[in-house]
C-alpha cells in the first residue's frame, strides 16, 4: 500500500517536474511546479515528516510560487508566444544528465545503506522546535538574517529608483 | 703744471673723443680740433720741459689702478728729463704732421677719421713717454700699435695697405710677447714695474743678474719689434703704404723710436748685465748695416727712407747698448726732425709727381723749390755734416762706441755713415735733378699748398739747429739735462768727427758721381755685381724666408690642427656617440627580436590560444553550468566508476 | 638686506614664463616687450645687487636659508659672494640685451621666449645655489631649454648640434652627480651644503679628495670647455640662433669655471694643488689648440667659437696656478670673455641678418660700406685680442702675472701660453681684413647699417668693456676678498 | 514498502530534471523553477535520510527547513534580478545575457 502511494507520489513528481522544464508555456510550467511540489509534500507525509510537509504547502505552493506567478505576470512576455523556450544546449545537457542519473542510480544501488531501525518522534513539531532553539539557535539565526538581508536585497534590487 | 702732465696726453684723447662723437662728418672741425688738441699739448710740454730743466726729477705721481694680494699694480707718470725731452719731440713732430696733413688728405673721404687716429696716436705716444712704469709702457706700447695697424690701413681698400697693416700689427706683436714675458719675469723678480722702484733694486743688487740680463733681452725684443730691429724688422718697410703723413710721423720720427726710448728706460738693467748689452749692440749694429745696404737699391723714395730709418734706429740701438744714453737719445730726437722732414718732403714729391718710384722722377727742384731745399737739408743733416744736427748726434754715437772699446762696431757705424750719405744723395739727386725722365709726371707736378710747406721749413730749421744743444764743447747742453746716473761728457774726438765728414762727404760724392755727374754708370754698376744687387734689391730675402717659414709654417700647423680637432677629438666624441647609437640599435634589434620576440611570443601563443578558448567564454551563465556538470559526470565517472 | 633679492632674481622670470605662456601666440610684439620687460627686471636687480654688495669682506651675503626636504638635509640656501655677483651681473645684462636681440625671431615666438625666460631661471639659479641639490637641479634645468632653443630655432644642422650639446653636458652633469652623491655619503652627518662642505674640506682623505676633483672637475670641464672636451662648442655655437650664441658663450661657459671656483677648489684643496699643472696645462693648450684653430676657420661664427676655447683656456691656466691674482684674472677672463664673445656673436648675428652667408672669403672690404659697424666690430676684436684699454687685456694680464707668479706650475707653460697673445692678434686681423678690409666685393652694394635696435644691444656692451679695461678696480674690489678667501683655503 | 533506495532514485530523478531545465532553458523565471525542483529533490534525500538512518534526532528535517528558508531567499533575490533584467533590457532570456563575455 505504502509502495503503491510512493509510486503514485513517485510518478506525479516526475511527470509535471519534466513538464516543468518542458512547457512552451512558462505560466503552465508555474502551474506544473506547484503540482511538483504537492508531490513533495506528499512525499514528506510517507516520510513522516509532517511539520516539513506543512511548510512545504505553506512555504512553497503559497509562498514561492505565488511569487514566480506574479514575476512572470510583471514581464508579461511569452504567455502563450510561439518563441524558442530552450537554449542551444537541450540535446548535450540532455545526454549529460541521462549520464549522470544513470551514475547516481548506479551509485546509488550499488551503496549499501546501514539503515536504523528506529522511530522517529511524532509529532515532529515539537522535536524541531527545541531543537532550533537549543542545538541549532545560531544557524537559525543566521538563517533569519539572510532571509532579511534577501529580503532587503530584493526590494532594493527590484526598486525603481 | 708737471703734477698735471697726463693733462698733455689726454688733451688728444679728447679731441679723438670728440671727433667720433661729434665731428665725424666736419673736415674743418676734425682738423681743427686736433691741431688745437696738439698745439695745446704742445705749449704744456714747453712748460714741463722748463719745469724739469729747473729740477731734474724725476717727478713721480701715482695713481691706483689695481690692488689685491698678490698683485699691485698702479699706474704712473714719471717724468725725467728724458720724458720731457721725448714730449717736446712727439708734440713738435705731430703738430708739424697735423698741420700737414691738412694739406695731404685733403680731399680724402675719410678726412676726419684721419684726423681722429691721429689724436689717437698722439694720445698713446704721449702716454707711452710720460708712463711711470714698465706696465703702463706695455699699455700705450700696445695702443700706438694699434693707432699704428689702423693709420697703416687707412686706405684700406688696397689690399697692399691691409695686408701691411696686419703685418705690422703681428710682428711687433711678436715682439711685444717679448715685452710681456719680461714684464713677467721683473714683476715676479721684484714685485713691482715701476721704473724708479727697480732702479732703486737693481742698484742695491736685489734682483739676480741672470735675472735682469732675461728680462732685459726679452723687454728689448718688444724694442726690436717697434724699433723694426733685425729680425722684426720686415713691417717697416710695408708700413709705408700708409698714408706719407702717417709714415712721418709713427714710422720715422715717434713710434717707432718708442723701442729706443725703451731701451734706454731699461739703461740701469743693460748697465749692469753685459750680455744684454752686448746683444743689443750688435743686433743695433747688424739693422744698421742691413738696413743701410738695402736701402742703397731701393727705387721706391719711401722705401728708401723707411730702410735709412729702420738703419738710423740700429744706430740709436747700437749707442744704447754701447753705454751711450745720451748719444742714443740724442739722435732720436735729432732724428725724430730731420727723418719726419724727409717723409714729409717725400709726401709732398709724391702729392705733387703722383709716384714713388724716383726712377720716374728727376729734375723736380725747377717744380718745387721749398720742399726741394728742404730735403736736401734734411739730407745733409742724415749724412752727417757739419755742423747740421745729425753730424753732433752721429758723433756722439761714435764716441760712445768707441769709448766702451768695440772698434769693429764702431767701423762698421762708420761705414754705415758712408752708405747712408751716399743712398741719400742718390735719392735726392734722382728725384730733384737732372732731367724729368716721366715728361707726363713732371708737367702736373707743382709745388704743394702753404699747409704743406710751412711745417717742412719749420722742420728744417729744427734739422739743423736741434743739434746745437748738444755740441760737445757746451758744458750746460744736452749731455747735462739727459744722462744715465750722472752727465757725461766725453771730450771732443776731433779724429773721429774727421773721419765721420770724410766718409759722409765720400758717400756724397759717390752718388754725385754716379746720378748727377752721371760719370759711373749705376746701371752697369748693378749688372757688374749682379748677386750683391739681386741680394740687396730684394731685401736679403728676408719676407720670402719668413713667409716660407714661419707663416707657411703656422698655415700648415693650423690646418693640421683643425684637421686633428676634426678629424680625431671630434671624430672621437662622434665615434662615441655613434657607439652608442650602435649600441643602442644592437640592442634594440635584440630587444626587439629577442626579449620582446619572447614576450610577445607569449602573447601570441596565449591570444592563439585564448582564440580558441574565447569561444567557450560565451558570457552565457548555462554554457558554464554545462561544462560544471559535464566535470560533475566525468569526475563521478573517473572517480568512483 | 631683508628683501629676498636673490629669490627674487630667481623667479621673476619663472613668472615672466607663465605669463608669455598666457599669452596669445600671435601677439609677437607684445609676447617680445613682455618678456624683455622680465628680463629687464632682473637686470635691474642685478644692478641692486652689485651696488648693495660688500665686497670687502669674503662672507657670503644676501644669504637666505630655508629647509626644504629636511631628512635628507636639503635645503633651498641661497647667497651670493665676489665670484657669483659678478657673474649674476652678467647673467642679468646678457639675457636682457640677447632677447632684445632675439626680437627678430618670427618662428614660434612664444615657446622661444618662454624657453629664453626658463633657461635665465637656470642661470641665475646656478649662480646662487648654495645647496648641492638645488645647484644640481638648477644646473640641469638650463639644459633643457638650452636643447630646444638650439634644436628649433637653429641652423642647417641643428640637431646634431643640440644632441651632442645635451648628451655631452649630460654626461658631464652626470659625473658631477656621482662626485655630489659621494660627498653627501661621504660626511657625517649627511649635508649638502655647500660651504657646509667646504667648512669640512679637512676631513677629506687625499685620495677620496683626488678622485671626486676629477669627477667633478670632468663636469665643469666640459662646460668650460677645456681641450679636449670642447668640440661640442663650435657646433652648438653655430647652428645656435644668435642670442642663444651669445648666453651660451656668455654665461653658460662660465659656469664651469665658476663651478671650479666656487666648489672644486676650496672643498678639495689638497686636489686642487695636485692637479694644479694638469689644470694649467690643459688651459694651454687650449690656449694655443683654439687659436690655432680658430685661425684655420672659414665661418666667421666657427672662429669666434674656437676664439672661445681659446680664451677660456685663459681661465683655466689662472685657476691653475692658484694665486689670488690667477683667481682673479680668470674671474675677470670670465666677465670680459662673456662681454667680448657675447658681443662678437651679436655682431656676426647682425652681419648674418643681412648677408645670409658666414663665409669670411664671400665678403671683403665691406668696412667701407658699413664703418659703423665695422667700428664696433674691430672694437671688440681688439678686445679679444687683449688690447690694452679694453677688458681682455686686464684679465690677460692677470692671469699671466698670476701664473707665472705661482709656485705651483712650471714658468714654461706660461711662456708658452703668451704665444697665445700674438696667434690670437693673427686670427683676429686675418678675420677683420678678409671681411672688412681689402677690395670692396660689390656683392655686397645693399649692405645696411645697423639698426637702432641692434646698436641697443652692442653700446652697452661696448662701454663695459671699455670701462673694465681703463678702470678695472670696481670689479677688482668687489671680487678680492672673496677669491682671496678661496686661495687661502687651498694653499692653506 | 518503500526503501531509502526508492526515496534517492526518486531525488536522482527529480535533481537530473531540475538540473536538465537550468541547462537548457531560455527563461529565467523557468530557470529559477528548475532551480526549485533542485531544493526539493535534495529535501527529499534529506528527509529519506533522516528518517531511514537516524530517526531520534531529525537532523534531516531541520536541514531542510534551513533549506526551504534558503530557497524563499532565493527565489525572492532572483525574482527581483529577474524584474530588473527585464526592465532595464526588456528581455528575460538568459542567453541574451552575456555580458560577462571578455
Amino acid at each position: 500500500m505504502e509502495l503503491g502511494v510512493f509510486y503514485i507520489l513517485a510518478a506525479v513528481i516526475v511527470v509535471s517536474g519534466l513538464l516543468v522544464v518542458t512547457l512552451k508555456n512558462i505560466f503552465h510550467s508555474a502551474l506544473m511546479l506547484i503540482l511538483c511540489l504537492f508531490g513533495v509534500a506528499g512525499i514528506y507525509i510517507l516520510l513522516h515528516a509532517d511539520f516539513l510537509a506543512a511548510v512545504q504547502v505553506l512555504l512553497y505552493v503559497g509562498g514561492v510560487t505565488i511569487l514566480m506567478i506574479f514575476a512572470i505576470m510583471v514581464t508579461h512576455q511569452l504567455t502563450g508566444k510561439k518563441i524558442k523556450h530552450y537554449n542551444e544546449q537541450p540535446v548535450p545537457a540532455g545526454l549529460i544528465i541521462l549520464s549522470l542519473l544513470i551514475l547516481l542510480i548506479v551509485s546509488i544501488t550499488r551503496t549499501a545503506f546501514e539503515v536504523a531501525d528506529k522511530a522517529e518522534p511524532m509529532p515532529t513539531v515539537a522535536v524541531i522546535g527545541r531543537a532550533l532553539m537549543t542545538d541549532y539557535v545560531l544557524p537559525f539565526e543566521v538563517v533569519s538574517v539572510v532571509l532579511l538581508v534577501a529580503l532587503i536585497g530584493a526590494i532594493v534590487i527590484a526598486r525603481r529608483d | 703744471m708737471i703734477e698735471y702732465s697726463y693733462i698733455i696726453a689726454f688733451l688728444p684723447l679728447l679731441s679723438y673723443a670728440l671727433i667720433v662723437f661729434f665731428f665725424s662728418k666736419s673736415n674743418k672741425m676734425a682738423s681743427g680740433v686736433a691741431i688745437t688738441a696738439v698745439l695745446t699739448s704742445f705749449v704744456l710740454s714747453t712748460i714741463v720741459l722748463f719745469e724739469v730743466l729747473a729740477d731734474h726729477g724725476p717727478h713721480i705721481f701715482e695713481y691706483e689702478w689695481i690692488s689685491m694680494p698678490g698683485l699691485e699694480l698702479p699706474l704712473s707718470i714719471y717724468i725725467d728729463p728724458l720724458a720731457a725731452v721725448m714730449l717736446m719731440v712727439v708734440t713738435i713732430v705731430s703738430s708739424c704732421v697735423h698741420i700737414y696733413s691738412i694739406g695731404y688728405m685733403h680731399g680724402d673721404p675719410r678726412f676726419p677719421r684721419f684726423f681722429s687716429f691721429l689724436s689717437l696716436f698722439t694720445f698713446s705716444m704721449l702716454g707711452l713717454v710720460i708712463s711711470g712704469t714698465f706696465f703702463a709702457t706695455f699699455i700705450f706700447w700696445e695702443l700706438v700699435g694699434l693707432t699704428s695697424y689702423l693709420l697703416i690701413g687707412f686706405w684700406f681698400e688696397k689690399k697692399v695697405a691691409a695686408d701691411a697693416g696686419k703685418k705690422a700689427f703681428i710682428t711687433t706683436k711678436i715682439g711685444d710677447l717679448g715685452f710681456l714675458a719680461g714684464l713677467l719675469i721683473l714683476y715676479a723678480a721684484a714685485g713691482t714695474l715701476n721704473y724708479e722702484d727697480i732702479y732703486h733694486l737693481i742698484e742695491h743688487h736685489q734682483i739676480p743678474v741672470i735675472i735682469l740680463s732675461a728680462a732685459g733681452i726679452l723687454l728689448f725684443c718688444g724694442a726690436v719689434g717697434k724699433s723694426a730691429q733685425f729680425p722684426l724688422h720686415v713691417w717697416l718697410p710695408d708700413a709705408m703704404e700708409g698714408p706719407t703723413p702717417v709714415s712721418a710721423l709713427i714710422h720715422a720720427a715717434t713710434m717707432v723710436a718708442a723701442g729706443v726710448y725703451l731701451t734706454a728706460r731699461i739703461m740701469s738693467i743693460i748697465v749692469v748685465s753685459e750680455s744684454a748689452a752686448i746683444t743689443i749692440a750688435y743686433i743695433g749694429g747688424f739693422t744698421a748695416l742691413m738696413a743701410a745696404s738695402i736701402g742703397l737699391v731701393q727705387n721706391d723714395i719711401k722705401r728708401v727712407l723707411a730702410y735709412s730709418t729702420v738703419s738710423q734706429l740700429g744706430y740709436m740701438i747700437l749707442a744704447l747698448g754701447c753705454g751711450g744714453y745720451t748719444a742714443g737719445t740724442f739722435h732720436l730726437m735729432t732724428h725724430a726732425f730731420f727723418k719726419a722732414l724727409l717723409f714729409l718732403g717725400a709726401g709732398s714729391v709724391i702729392h705733387a709727381a703722383h709716384t714713388n718710384d724716383i726712377q720716374e722722377m728727376g729734375g723736380l727742384a725747377k717744380k718745387m723749390p721749398i720742399t726741394s731745399k728742404t730735403f736736401f737739408i734734411a739730407s745733409l743733416s742724415i749724412a752727417g755734416i757739419f755742423p747740421l744736427s745729425g753730424f753732433w748726434s752721429k758723433d756722439e754715437i761714435f764716441l760712445s762706441i768707441l769709448e766702451e772699446g768695440h772698434i769693429g762696431l764702431l767701423i762698421l757705424a762708420i761705414v754705415v755713415a758712408g752708405m747712408t750719405a751716399f743712398y741719400m744723395f742718390r735719392l735726392c739727386f734722382l728725384t730733384f735733378t737732372g732731367e724729368p725722365r716721366n715728361k707726363e709726371k713732371y708737367e702736373h707736378a707743382h709745388e704743394s699748398p702753404n699747409t704743406m710747406t710751412y711745417p717742412l721749413i719749420f722742420l728744417a730749421i729744427l734739422a739743423v739747429c736741434a743739434g746745437w744743444v748738444g755740441i760737445p764743447w757746451l758744458h750746460h747742453g744736452y749731455a747735462s739735462f739727459v744722462y744715465h746716473h750722472h752727465p757725461h761728457h766725453p771730450h771732443p774726438n776731433y779724429m773721429l768727427m774727421l773721419i765721420g765728414t770724410i766718409v759722409a762727404v765720400g758717400g756724397i760724392y759717390l752718388a754725385y758721381l754716379m746720378y748727377y755727374k752721371r760719370s759711373i754708370d749705376p746701371v752697369a754698376m748693378g749688372a757688374r755685381f749682379k748677386g750683391i744687387y739681386t741680394f740687396l734689391f730684394n731685401k736679403w730675402w728676408f719676407d720670402e724666408l719668413y713667409m716660407g717659414t714661419v707663416i707657411r709654417f703656422v698655415y700648415w700647423f693650423m690646418e693640421v690642427l683643425y684637421r686633428f680637432d676634426q678629424g680625431v677629438i671630434d671624430w672621437f666624441v662622434n665615434f662615441v656617440g655613434r657607439f652608442g647609437l650602435f649600441n643602442a640599435r644592437f640592442w634594440q634589434t635584440f630587444d626587439v627580436y629577442v626579449i620582446d620576440g619572447a614576450v610577445n611570443g607569449a602573447g601570441i601563443v596565449t591570444r592563439w590560444f585564448a582564440g580558441g578558448l574565447r569561444k567557450i567564454q560565451t558570457g552565457a551563465v548555462q554554457n558554464y553550468a554545462f561544462v560544471v556538470f559535464l566535470g560533475v559526470v566525468l569526475f563521478i565517472l573517473f572517480r568512483f566508476m | 638686506m631683508d628683501f629676498p633679492i636673490l629669490t627674487y632674481m630667481i623667479f621673476i622670470p619663472l613668472a615672466g614664463m607663465i605669463v608669455v605662456m598666457l599669452l596669445n601666440k600671435e601677439a609677437h610684439t607684445l609676447i617680445r616687450y613682455t618678456s624683455a620687460f622680465f628680463s629687464f627686471v632682473v637686470f635691474i636687480l642685478s644692478c641692486i645687487l652689485v651696488a648693495n654688495f660688500d665686497g670687502s669682506t669674503a662672507q657670503l651675503q644676501f644669504v637666505e636659508r630655508a629647509d626644504w626636504i629636511p631628512s635628507l638635509g636639503i635645503t633651498y640656501y641661497l647667497g651670493a659672494d665676489g665670484i657669483s655677483v659678478p657673474m649674476l651681473f652678467l647673467t642679468g645684462m646678457l639675457s636682457f640685451l640677447s632677447i632684445v636681440a632675439s626680437f627678430n625671431i618670427t618662428n614660434r615666438v612664444k615657446e622661444y621666449f618662454a624657453f629664453f625666460l626658463l633657461l635665465e631661471v637656470g642661470m641665475v639659479g646656478v649662480f646662487c645655489a648654495l645647496d648641492f641639490f638645488l645647484f644640481y637641479i638648477f644646473w640641469e634645468v638650463m639644459l633643457v631649454p638650452m636643447y630646444f632653443l638650439i634644436g628649433i630655432w637653429g641652423g642647417p644642422r641643428k640637431e646634431y648640434a643640440a644632441i651632442k650639446f645635451f648628451l655631452y653636458t649630460l654626461f658631464g652633469s652626470v659625473l658631477m652627480l656621482v662626485g655630489i652623491i659621494a660627498l653627501y655619503f661621504y660626511t657625517d652627518p649627511h649635508t649638502l651644503s655647500i660651504p657646509e662642505l667646504i667648512a669640512r674640506n679637512s676631513m677629506y682623505g687625499y685620495t677620496f679628495q683626488l678622485i671626486v676633483f676629477a669627477a667633478f672637475f670632468i663636469g665643469f670641464a666640459i662646460k668650460v670647455p677645456v681641450w679636449p672636451f670642447h668640440t661640442w662648442l663650435p657646433d652648438a655655437h653655430v647652428e645656435a640662433p644668435t642670442a642663444v650664441s651669445v648666453i651660451l658663450a656668455g654665461v653658460l661657459l662660465k659656469m664651469g669655471t665658476y663651478g671650479l671656483m666656487r666648489i672644486s677648489y676650496p672643498m678639495f684643496p689638497e686636489a686642487g694643488v695636485y692637479y694644479a699643472t694638469p689644470v694649467a696645462l690643459l688651459g694651454m693648450i687650449a690656449i694655443i689648440y683654439g687659436a690655432f684653430v680658430s685661425m684655420a676657420q672659414k665661418d666667421l661664427k666657427k672662429l669666434v667659437a674656437y676664439s672661445s676655447v681659446s680664451h677660456m683656456g685663459y681661465c683655466m691656466l689662472g685657476l691653475g696656478a692658484l694665486t689670488t691674482a690667477g683667481f682673479a684674472g680668470c674671474m675677470f677672463q670670465m666677465f670680459s670673455h662673456g662681454v667680448l664673445t657675447g658681443a662678437m656673436f651679436l655682431l656676426v648675428g647682425v652681419l648674418y641678418d643681412r648677408a645670409h652667408t658666414r663665409e669670411i672669403a664671400a665678403f671683403g672690404g665691406i668696412g667701407a660700406k658699413i664703418p659703423l659697424y665695422t667700428g664696433i666690430f674691430i672694437l671688440f676684436g681688439m678686445g679679444s685680442l687683449g688690447l690694452p684699454g679694453l677688458s681682455g687685456f686686464v684679465s690677460e694680464f692677470m692671469v699671466f702675472i698670476g701664473a707665472f707668479g705661482s709656485e705651483y706650475i712650471a714658468t714654461w707653460i706660461v711662456v708658452v701660453s703668451i704665444l697665445g697673445v700674438v696667434l690670437t692678434a693673427g686670427y683676429i686681423l686675418r678675420m677683420v681684413q678678409r671681411v672688412f678690409l681689402g677690395p670692396f666685393n660689390t656683392r655686397w652694394e645693399d649692405l645696411t647699417e645697423m639698426n637702432g635696435r641692434e646698436l641697443f644691444t652692442v653700446i652697452p656692451l661696448a662701454i663695459f668693456t671699455i670701462f673694465i679695461g681703463v678702470y678695472p678696480k670696481p670689479l677688482v674690489d668687489m671680487i678680492t676678498a672673496s677669491l682671496d678667501n678661496v686661495v687661502r683655503i687651498v694653499t692653506g | 514498502m518503500a526503501t531509502l533506495e526508492h526515496y534517492l532514485i526518486l531525488s536522482a530523478i527529480l535533481f537530473c530534471i531540475g538540473v536538465f531545465g537550468l541547462l537548457s532553458r531560455r527563461n529565467a523565471v523557468g530557470i529559477l523553477m528548475s532551480i526549485e525542483l533542485m531544493f526539493n529533490s535534495a529535501n527529499i534525500n534529506f528527509v529519506a535520510f533522516s528518517k531511514f538512518i537516524n530517526p531520534d534526532i531529525l537532523t534531516g528535517q531541520i536541514f531542510s527547513v534551513f533549506v526551504i528558508a534558503i530557497a524563499a531567499a532565493e527565489a525572492a533575490v532572483g525574482l527581483a534580478i529577474v524584474v530588473l533584467l527585464y526592465r532595464n533590457f526588456d528581455i528575460v532570456n538568459i542567453d541574451k545575457i552575456n555580458f560577462m563575455k571578455w
